[in-house]
């Protein structure tokens, strides 16, 4: 998505990500800043838009959410919804029926996300996205990556609560 | 045709060094240059194409004195260096000397993986039993029971069998020669030298100052002589129970394999991962 | 620095006129002889000066020291097969028998220094150097 | 990704721009040994270099791939190693060969938090003082840091450039976070780069002598084979390359390595200022840390603050003008840092007298945070 973004849609983005054990299972997390300006602290201050793809995951991390930011979690995994202001899809799922692989379910979910961000152009999302997967998995890549896009689509998020802390907080 | 000292003496030996140079009467040190000088005058390689690198010790000290790309490292580390080298410019000949010490402790990790790799250098390690330049310590390869300056009650631990440990480490061309059996040496070197691939040539050397007087093996003629009677070829070796070869070693070449040659592999590689580009 | 003719021991020829064949190079003779090997020559072991020796070729030699660089170690008078080179009370060592010298060349290749030459001479040539 | 030619707007990852400044400044020899976070340097060069003629090995150690490196460069390649903390410390040895024989070479060092294994995947800058002092002797070298993932790409041209200039060895120090942090960045293409080499002797190779002072006192370099035979050595040594003890020539011979960086300060000490003009109070930062700083000094101008930031990007030779000239415009300075105060004792050292060096120091394997720095603006104005 950053490549998307960055190389393809001109933005400056910058993303930094979790190491070590924890990013070969469990709590690992990748940050993505995009900002029309030169970005100059690299991690991300407040998130406007968390993926939690397992429990362990969104319970590290949603603390750092935006009020208003939107948490979309993988709801194969994620049992526990810490706000109403959420989008439950359940990728892996997805990706285990629809596509026939579990591994593709971040590409599912990468496609909801690029959906509901707002932030990238979904052309430019699938073209990066092929230039960097490898050679023979193209079809399947893309087919999970529409499939996030299009389960994204039947979501309306303005019938989400503004805030996950509350309306009232906007009133005050 | 063994070269006279006279050539060795003009052609390769760098005059503006100060001579004698700098090891003991009687130094083993000295007769392995000679060989070295010799063989390196037998196959006509230019002095320009020729990198010779030595660790720290006594035997280190050899590139200061001779006339070519000399390079003279840090302790343990001249195979290294010497990866460095040959891998950047393939066409040079590299040599490497290194003492026992040198080679075999510090420096041992790094020798057995040069012997893995296969890249085309010569690695001559002159074995004298013991640290010469530092006092006479015990040194990988100092026999059971020695006495030395860090093993005064006698040396507890076991040694090394150096040419035995390159040849397990994978090396293409393995060798054993004695400062006695200069004239074969000559030969062996020059062997190790033409060798495309990892050769390694061990020297029993003496050290009649520190190893040998502490032990009591007499002046540096003796322990010299001494090789003589305690070197058996090869091929008697094979044949000899391990009580017969109890305080003696074989000499020869111990393995001469062919085996690819990691520059060659690598240009190899390269023209692959162009082609792969394109 | 380099070594000059001057400073080389010139071996002290103990006999003349017995030898007049001019000596041709011999490429067997001259072969480098295998370390402890090297005792196949025709040449009597105690050859001194003073004994005729055989009316055969012979080849002879010069062991020349450098004795800027010699250390005098001792390993060319203790490694000579044929007893040629000894050590004076100093340990600085000399040609004794110079006509017994097969030319093996056991002592300037074992010689650490590269202090010692040895080279085919011609029974005629003497040297008038005494002294080192 | 792969097409770096033009002013290609491209993703990469600071230790891939890393990899990528070294290919562009015409590194073609690479020796490394796999540590966290430094890797993913010597997985770009291992499949890049072949592609471009250069040659990238695997060593068995860090000793071994300092080594080689400074074996290459030797043999005339412009040769590269990347790490981290554990391996910058095997580095160290063969480190003080690269200075004593002025071999010219980069060292990259991703610091991770430490001592020993530390905190392997934890961002942490404790290993500044390190770089500077870490090989014994009392050696020349330079050390630059890097921020950002395009720094990484121009700061490693730069460090090449430095290396080759000045026959020495150069660190660069990169940290976990700018290591890892992917960002979009746009390259330069080659011809916009300028690059340098070594100067290789004119003289007839009887005349060479290959420590030689001259107006600049970096002595013209020749690689083996090129037909000037010389002798390299660990050991102080004099002009023409051979051992020495002679008082006199240890002295000419440390001196002039030293002289040499000296004389090239204008070009090696590189900084970069923001919001100075007018600034009362200046944070004085470099690596990852300047750019929370530099979203700090934003927050607090918008505050009404006049506040500043210098980045220090040469660590050593220490930027003593630079940062002489703010500690005498701001009366404070903040130095934060992710160790206990290394380069805040260098900026103490140079302080006139009459202005205050304050410490941020964190040391929990996170990155100095844009709030925290903030905090400290407001608070010292």
């Amino acid at each position: 998505m950053a490549d998307a973004v960055g190389a393809y849609d001109g933005k400056h983005v910058c993303q930094t990500q979790s190491y070590g054990p924890e990013a070969r299972g469990g709590k690992s997390k990748a940050e993505l800043v995009i900002s029309n300006e030169p970005i100059d602290y690299p991690k991300a201050l407040q998130v406007d838009l968390l993926l939690a793809m397992t429990q362990a995951a969104c319970d590290a991390y949603f603390y750092e959410t935006k009020t208003d930011g939107l948490l979309v979690v993988d709801s194969t995994y994620v049992e526990q919804i810490p706000t109403s202001r959420a989008v439950a899809i359940p990728f892996t799922k997805i990706a285990r029926q629809d596509i026939g692989r579990e591994l593709v379910a971040n590409m599912v979910a990468l496609g909801a996300v690029g959906y509901l961000s707002g932030q990238v152009d979904l052309k430019h999302l699938e073209m990066a996205l092929l230039s960097r997967v490898p050679k023979g998995t193209e079809n399947m890549n893309r087919d999970a990556l529409q499939a996030g896009i299009a389960e994204a689509r039947r979501i309306d998020l303005s019938a989400l609560p503004g805030s996950i802390i509350g309306d009232w907080e906007n009133e005050v | 045709m063994l070269e006279s000292a006279e050539v060795i003496r003009q052609e390769y030996l760098r005059h503006n060094k100060k001579f004698p140079h700098v090891w003991c009467p009687g130094c083993g040190n000295g007769i392995v240059l000679g060989s070295l000088l010799r063989a390196i005058h037998g196959l006509q390689i230019p002095k320009d194409d020729i990198v010779l690198a030595s660790g720290i010790g006594c035997s280190g000290r050899m590139t200061t004195y001779v006339d070519f790309n000399t390079m003279h490292t840090t302790h343990g580390r001249a195979l290294t260096f010497s990866t460095g080298i040959k891998l950047a410019k393939p066409e040079l000949n590299v040599i490497t000397i290194m003492g026992d010490g040198d080679a075999t402790a510090i420096g041992g990790n790094h020798f057995i993986h040069a012997a893995r790799r296969n890249l085309d250098i010569t690695a001559i390690i002159v074995n004298n039993s013991t640290y010469g330049m530092t006092g006479g310590q015990y040194s990988p390869t100092t026999p059971y029971g020695s006495k030395s300056t860090t093993s005064v009650y006698g040396h507890v631990e076991h040694s090394f069998n150096i040419a035995e440990l390159a040849v397990t480490a994978g090396a293409a061309f393995v060798a054993r020669g004695t400062v006695y059996h200069a004239a074969q040496l000559d030969g062996i070197i020059k062997k190790a030298i033409s060798k495309r691939g990892f050769s390694v040539v061990e020297i029993i050397s003496n050290c009649h100052v520190q190893h040998g007087r502490r032990n009591k093996l007499g002046s540096a003629a003796t322990m010299i002589q001494s090789y003589k009677e305690n070197a058996v070829t090869v091929a008697q070796a094979a044949k000899m129970s391990p009580e017969e070869m109890e305080g003696k070693f074989s000499i020869g070449v111990l393995c001469d394999l062919d085996k690819p040659v990691l520059t060659e592999e690598y240009d190899r590689l390269r023209r692959e991962s162009q082609k792969e580009m394109k | 620095m380099r070594c000059s003719v001057s400073v080389f021991y010139l071996p002290l020829t103990l006999f003349e006129g017995k030898m007049e064949k001019k000596v041709s190079a011999s490429p067997k003779a001259s072969a480098p002889q295998k370390g402890a090997k090297a005792k196949k020559s025709e040449v009597p072991a105690k050859e001194t000066g003073s004994v005729a020796p055989k009316e055969k070729k012979r080849i002879l030699y010069s062991v020349k020291f450098f004795y800027e660089w010699c250390k005098s170690c001792g390993l060319c008078s203790a490694l000579c097969p044929k007893q040629v080179i000894s050590t004076d009370e100093t340990g600085k060592p000399r040609v004794e028998n110079p006509d017994a010298c097969i030319g093996c060349r056991i002592c300037e290749i074992h010689c650490p220094d590269f202090a010692i030459t040895v080279k085919k001479r011609k029974d005629t040539r003497r040297s008038t150097d005494g002294k080192r | 990704m792969e097409n770096a030619d033009g002013q290609k707007r491209v993703l990469l990852q600071g230790n891939e721009a890393i990899a990528y400044g070294a290919l562009a400044a015409g590194c073609n020899f690479f020796a490394g040994y796999p540590i966290t976070p430094a890797t993913e340097i010597s997985e770009v060069l291992s499949e890049k270099l072949p592609q471009e003629g250069g040659t990238f090995i695997q060593m068995e150690d860090e000793i071994a791939s300092m080594g080689a490196i400074v074996g290459a460069s030797l043999a005339g390649a412009k040769a590269m190693t990347a790490t981290s903390g554990p391996g910058f410390s095997l580095i160290q040895e063969n480190l003080g060969y690269a200075c004593i024989t002025e071999a010219p070479c980069v060292v990259v060092n991703v610091m991770r938090g430490g001592p020993s294994t530390g905190l392997p995947t934890c961002v942490a800058q404790g290993d500044v003082q390190m770089a500077r002092w870490g090989t014994h002797g009392d050696h020349p070298i330079v050390v630059l840091s890097v921020s950002s993932v395009s720094e990484c790409f121009s700061i490693t041209v730069k460090a090449f450039n430095i290396a080759e200039k000045f026959r020495t060895p150069v660190i660069i120090l990169s940290d976990e976070v700018v290591g890892h942090t992917r960002e979009s960045v746009n390259l330069p293409s080659p011809e916009e780069l300028l690059i340098f080499d070594r100067i290789a002797p004119t003289v007839p190779s009887d005349w060479y002598k290959p420590y030689a002072n001259n107006n600049r006192s970096v002595p013209d370099m020749a690689s083996f084979g090129d037909g000037y035979r010389h002798h390299v050595t660990g050991l102080v040594h004099d002009e023409k390359g051979f051992p020495t003890q002679k008082p006199q020539e240890v002295k000419q011979f440390l001196t002039r390595i030293h002289e040499k960086i000296t004389k090239g300060f204008s070009e090696i000490v590189l900084h970069k200022a923001f919001e100075m003009e007018d600034a009362e109070i200046c944070v004085i930062a470099y690596g990852s840390v300047s750019r929370s700083a530099q979203r700090a000094v934003k927050e607090a101008r918008q505050q009404g603050v006049k506040a500043g930031l210098i980045q220090l990007v040469t660590l050593f030779p220490f930027p003593r003008r630079v940062v002489d000239a703010a500690l005498r415009q701001c009366r404070t300075v903040i130095v934060p840092e992710m160790n206990f105060g290394q380069i805040s004792r260098e900026v103490s050292r140079v302080n006139p007298g009459d202005a205050r060096v304050v410490k941020l120091n964190k040391v929990d394997g996170t990155l100095i945070t844009p709030e925290e720095i903030l905090h400290k603006l407001v608070n010292l104005q």
